[in-house]
């Protein structure tokens, strides 16, 4: 089963990333950009063919590694 | 010889390649990001560093800045450019040379001297090597795991575009001694026409025998020869 | 507003200092009052706790151009150059987000030091860990490191130096401490005294954010349905934006239009605009709308208190805003004029107009509480070891538990993730007892250490403090630098419990001494209390950071061996004191008895003399003797080359263990030619230097006759494969 | 409008992140995961109300600046 995480900053975080990005797409004259912020993007498959049981390892695996829960949030999605 | 130096917001080792210019006798200009036309000059260094702090990918906004717009133009009138480091990841983000640097296999960021051996010393960067040299040379980079597609490869080997390779001491290349991943142990290549030269390892830090070796400077008699 | 006695607590004041607020205003602050009093008045900031004992501290000194008190210390170094250095702690952060309190540890001690004017030169660092086994320590060593490498890496500053250990003291509490080094001109050096009336207030750097507002979140929890939103955020650091900034402030340097500048560290704008003001006797009005900011609706509370990095504050000269801004503008930072010098005395804070805050600058500063807090002296435990009793091991044996310990491995792991090269002066990387910087485009160099002995400092503070100063100093004079001046950072436990207040007590007093005696004064620093948890505190950690001065730099000396059949040269007497040793911690698991003694008399006389050998260029190689004794001194000059020693056993008949893995002060190992050896014979004699010949080098081999024999490459495979499989 | 855009290595392109989180994933005892590649993760607002030409803008960011073509892939997606 395969799914995808998203991982991204907390609200309020500094996000110095999304700000150098956000800066330079202005200056190249997309000034409708309003806001623009970076996280980070997982394909993971597994193999486990309960959906739930799939979606616990997932979790897990985001806890223990793929995220810093002090600073992001994160989303799994089935693909 | 006229050499120039790009300075991007971020770049941290313009000054120490501007001191080992100034050292070879060349007359260097410092050349802010935001011009919009370059001094006449036989060479333009892009130098090592983080510019735009790489928060994107490595050179990539420095890629889009307005200097490379004639830094691109020079290149085709065939004037010598040189990307170190951060300088070889812009380079390669401009398009000017192909392939792609990603993250170190280890990811972590690595600076320690190591060994590379001269593949083809009959460029107007590397006249004064031996073929076949070895030199010891300082890296410090977090993304030199240099990366291109099959074809591309094979045309760098037949070609004779591999400037440099990762090597041990006694010149052998090997996994053991890739540091970063690279294919083929890949330090540095040339474009086609070879008036372009992007490497990881950092040439400037190796011209003064009371910090390092000088196993750099021949880069820079080559050029003035 | 009411303020409630939780909200008082959650904000870390105590009910009588909440009192004593009262009477300063003559009458109750409102929450935005009583948040800047609980930023001002923390420990932190206030040094309440240490301010009596601080002041004992020596610093003064030929050398010295500003000592203690500014964002960082300055010595002078000869023509017109001086070199502006401090170090900071950073604790608590990086316990909680290893990277991120890292790297603004980083961050924040640069700053300390480029707002003095000085180009950052040299970063060092610190850092201690709970036991390699304990369930965190992994992680949070890998954090750190590369939130230090991430930081120093990016804005293009060589970490040349460092140390880190393992104890368990630490499992709860790591320590991360970090120090810069910059070089400034001695006529262009900036304060952060505020001058004249009407003054422009101005922000550069970064926007403000939620970032690390302390108190904040629980109080604000009492008042706000939304509390979650606002819970206290961790400092993110940007070290590009300060590559930025940095470039900016130097830049705006060159000219003559910054009055005082200081930045914007714990307390953010709040300490920033009291120090400034304070020290200058102004008063200072800002007007908070006009701050960058960059979240939403952010409160006067939270500009006032957030930690967000990256940010300066500038008085400028009049009529110079325009020019200054233009600097600000090429760099693409903020700039804006926030607000005014006054004569009120007061800090006023306006938001639209309305006045929400107005406190005597005194109240903050120099009203700030100060506490002699009890303390006691610790009782020495004069445990004698007997070898006798102990289970017999072969010297072969503990040397290699030594050198393949946590504590001693070699740490490439760690300072191969540093970029030290950068900025082209690095002359002598990690890996000797201080790094070498040459100042640029001269001769002369400097050379950097620090140093910590904590368990030393554990089991007699007063020794310990002595100790590590000379430690200190020794490392730079191993390298052939003539030592100048400190910076310290005092990591200790809780200061309302009076034993850990004696460990303070007592480890600054064995500071004073030695730096009073040996001509090294303390020029700044940082004190970092309360480490440790559930009434577990830390072993006293303090941190020496010293600097050194090379004259004229002919070669970078360092501690590998350099020639086949040259002479070598025990300087200092051995006496076999293996009482707190790293041959009876790692062997025996023991940490009883005292430290080894401290003779400051022969410290100088053995560190100056030697001084004389390195100048005369006589000393091939040189290292100085520590944790692990002679022996492990002998084996880290073998290490990293194809030379190793023959030593002889002792002539006097002594026990071999306490011999060579006693850990006796004072002491250094020389590598001379063998046509020199009258010549550094006759010096140390007549300086009265007590030395031994204890060998010659030789090829591949490090051995001590009749004893054992390693090849180097065993002793380098036993030395680096701790990290390795970590 | 608010847009997120997953960028993706190409498939033969070596992921040196990915590999290393999957290893250490299975080291920590995760055995069932099969495959993990990691890629980034944009959060886009545009001030931009009518959705095709919103989309159009964010195309533009990826092919100008976000994306590097040569080994990676993006999607785009309404949030
Ligand atoms: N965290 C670190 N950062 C930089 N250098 C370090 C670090 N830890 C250790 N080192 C380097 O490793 C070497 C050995 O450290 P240490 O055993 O503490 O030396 P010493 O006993 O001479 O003070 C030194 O050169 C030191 O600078
Ligand atoms: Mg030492």
């Amino acid at each position: 089963m395969k799914f995808s995480v998203t991982v991204t900053l907390k609200k309020d975080v500094l996000d110095p990333q999304g700000k150098v990005v956000q800066n330079t797409l202005i200056n190249m004259g997309m000034d409708y950009l309003k806001n623009i912020r970076q996280g980070k993007h997982f394909e993971i498959e597994v193999d486990e063919e309960n959906q739930l049981e799939a979606e616990k390892k997932i979790d897990e695996m985001c806890k223990k590694l793929l995220v810093n829960l002090i600073i992001e949030n994160y989303k799994i999605t089935k693909i | 010889m006229k050499s120039t130096v790009i300075v991007f917001p971020g770049s941290n080792c313009d000054r120490d390649i501007a001191v080992a210019l100034e050292r070879m006798q060349f007359k260097n200009q410092m050349v802010w990001h935001k011009e919009t036309t370059l001094p006449k000059s036989d060479l333009i260094v892009i130098p090592g560093g983080f510019s735009y702090g790489d928060y994107l990918r490595s050179g990539a906004i420095a890629g889009k800045s307005l200097i490379i717009d004639e830094v691109i133009k020079a290149a085709k009138s065939g004037c010598l450019i040189l990307g170190i480091c951060n300088g070889f990841q812009i380079l390669t983000e401009t398009g000017l040379l192909k392939g792609t640097l990603l993250r170190n296999k280890n990811l972590k960021f690595i600076n320690k001297d190591i060994h590379i051996r001269v593949f083809n010393s009959n460029t107007k960067f590397t006249n004064k090597y031996k073929s076949n040299q070895i030199l010891k040379i300082n890296i410090a980079h977090n993304e030199g795991n240099y990366f291109t597609d099959v074809k591309h490869l094979e045309k760098l080997k037949s070609e004779n575009l591999i400037a440099f390779r990762y090597c041990d001491e006694k010149g052998n290349i090997n996994n053991n001694c890739n540091p970063n991943g690279s294919l083929d142990n890949i330090a540095g290549i040339f474009n086609d026409n070879k008036n372009i030269l992007g490497m990881m390892p950092h040439p400037e830090r190796m011209v003064d025998e009371m910090i390092a070796n000088k196993d750099g400077v021949n880069l820079f008699s080559s050029l003035i020869n | 507003m009411n303020i409630s006695n939780k909200i008082i607590e959650n904000h870390g004041l105590k009910i009588e200092e909440f009192e004593n607020i009262k009477k300063l205003l003559k009458r109750e602050p409102n929450l935005l009052e009583l948040g800047i009093f609980s930023a001002m008045w923390n420990e932190h900031c206030s040094y309440k706790s240490s301010r009596i004992h601080l002041k004992k501290l020596p610093t003064k000194g030929k050398q010295v151009i500003q000592g203690p008190g500014e964002n960082a210390g300055v010595i002078d170094i000869g023509d017109n150059d001086a070199i502006v250095f401090k170090i900071e702690s950073h604790n608590h952060p990086s316990y909680i987000e290893p990277y991120q309190g890292a790297a603004t540890g980083v961050g924040g001690i640069l700053r300390d030091v480029f707002t003095m004017g000085a180009r950052p030169i040299a970063l060092l660092n610190s850092i201690h860990f709970g036991s390699p086994e304990h369930a965190k320590t992994k992680s949070l060593l890998n954090g750190v490191v590369s939130g230090i490498g991430g930081y120093g890496n990016c804005i293009g500053i060589p970490t040349v130096a460092g140390e880190t250990k393992f104890n368990e003291t630490y499992n709860e509490n790591i320590l991360v401490n970090a120090m810069a080094v910059g070089h400034a001109l001695k006529d262009k050096i900036f304060y952060s005294k505020a001058k004249g009336l009407n003054k422009s207030v101005v922000y550069v750097g970064s926007k403000t954010g939620r970032d690390g507002i302390h108190g904040a979140s629980m109080a604000s929890a009492e008042f706000d349905e939304n509390s979650e939103e606002k819970k206290p955020t961790v400092q993110v650091g940007d070290p590009f934006t300060e590559k930025l900034l940095m470039e900016a402030c130097l830049e705006l340097m060159k000219d003559n239009s910054i009055i005082s500048i200081q930045d914007m560290g714990a307390a953010g704008l709040t300490s920033s605009s009291v120090e400034m003001a304070s020290k200058g006797g102004l008063g200072i009005e800002l007007e908070l709308e006009k701050i960058p900011c960059r979240e939403e609706n952010m409160t006067p509370y939270e500009i006032m208190l957030s930690e967000s990095q990256e940010r300066m504050l500038i008085i400028l000269e009049d009529g110079k805003e325009l020019e200054a801004k233009k600097i600000f503008d090429k760099w693409d930072l903020d700039f804006v004029v926030i607000g005014k010098t006054t004569k009120t005395n007061n800090l006023t804070l306006k938001y639209n107009n309305k006045t929400e805050g107005e406190i005597p600058i005194e109240a903050l500063a120099s009203k700030a509480p100060l506490y002699d807090r009890k303390w006691i002296k610790k009782k020495p435990k004069k445990i004698e070891i007997n070898l006798k009793d102990l289970k017999k091991i072969k010297i072969e044996d503990a040397l290699i538990k030594i050198l393949s310990s946590p504590n001693h491995s070699n740490k490439s792991w760690i300072t191969n993730q540093y970029d030290q090269s950068v900025m082209c002066d690095t002359a002598l990387k990690s890996g000797s007892d201080a790094a070498i910087i040459r100042i640029h485009n001269k001769d002369k160099a400097i050379a950097v250490s620090v140093d910590s002995s904590a368990n030393y400092c554990k089991s007699h503070p007063l020794t310990g403090g002595k100790q590590i100063v000379c430690e200190n100093w020794r490392n730079l004079i191993a390298v052939g630098a003539k030592p100048l001046a400190i910076t310290n950072c005092l990591n200790f436990g809780n200061p309302e419990n009076k034993e850990i207040m004696g460990e303070f007590a007592e480890c600054l007093e064995g500071i004073k001494e030695a730096c009073e005696f040996l001509n090294y004064p303390v020029v700044s620093g940082n004190v970092s209390f309360y480490n440790g948890t559930n009434k577990k505190n830390i072993y006293p950690t303090p941190v020496i950071g010293g600097v050194g001065l090379i004259k004229k730099l002919k070669y970078p000396l360092n501690l590998n061996f350099k020639k086949e059949n040259s002479i070598l040269i025990l300087i200092g007497k051995t006496f076999g004191h293996l009482e707190q040793s790293c041959f009876l911690k790692e062997n025996y698991s023991l940490n009883e008895g005292m430290p080894p003694e401290i003779n400051l008399l022969n410290e100088k006389n053995n560190g100056e003399s030697l001084l004389k050998l390195i100048n005369e260029s006589f000393v091939l190689s040189c290292h100085d003797i520590s944790s692990g004794g002679l022996i492990t001194a002998l084996a880290e000059m073998s290490i990293n080359t194809e030379f190793g020693a023959k030593i002889q056993k002792p002539k006097k008949l002594t026990n071999l263990l306490r011999y060579f893995f006693g850990e006796d002060q004072a002491r250094y190992v020389i590598e001379i030619e063998a046509i020199n050896l009258s010549k550094v014979e006759k010096i140390l004699k007549d300086n009265e230097v007590y030395y031994e010949n204890i060998g010659h080098t030789q090829k591949e081999y490090f051995e001590i006759e009749g004893e054992l024999k390693f090849s180097n490459k065993d002793l380098f495979k036993i030395n680096n494969e701790w990290y390795n499989n970590y």
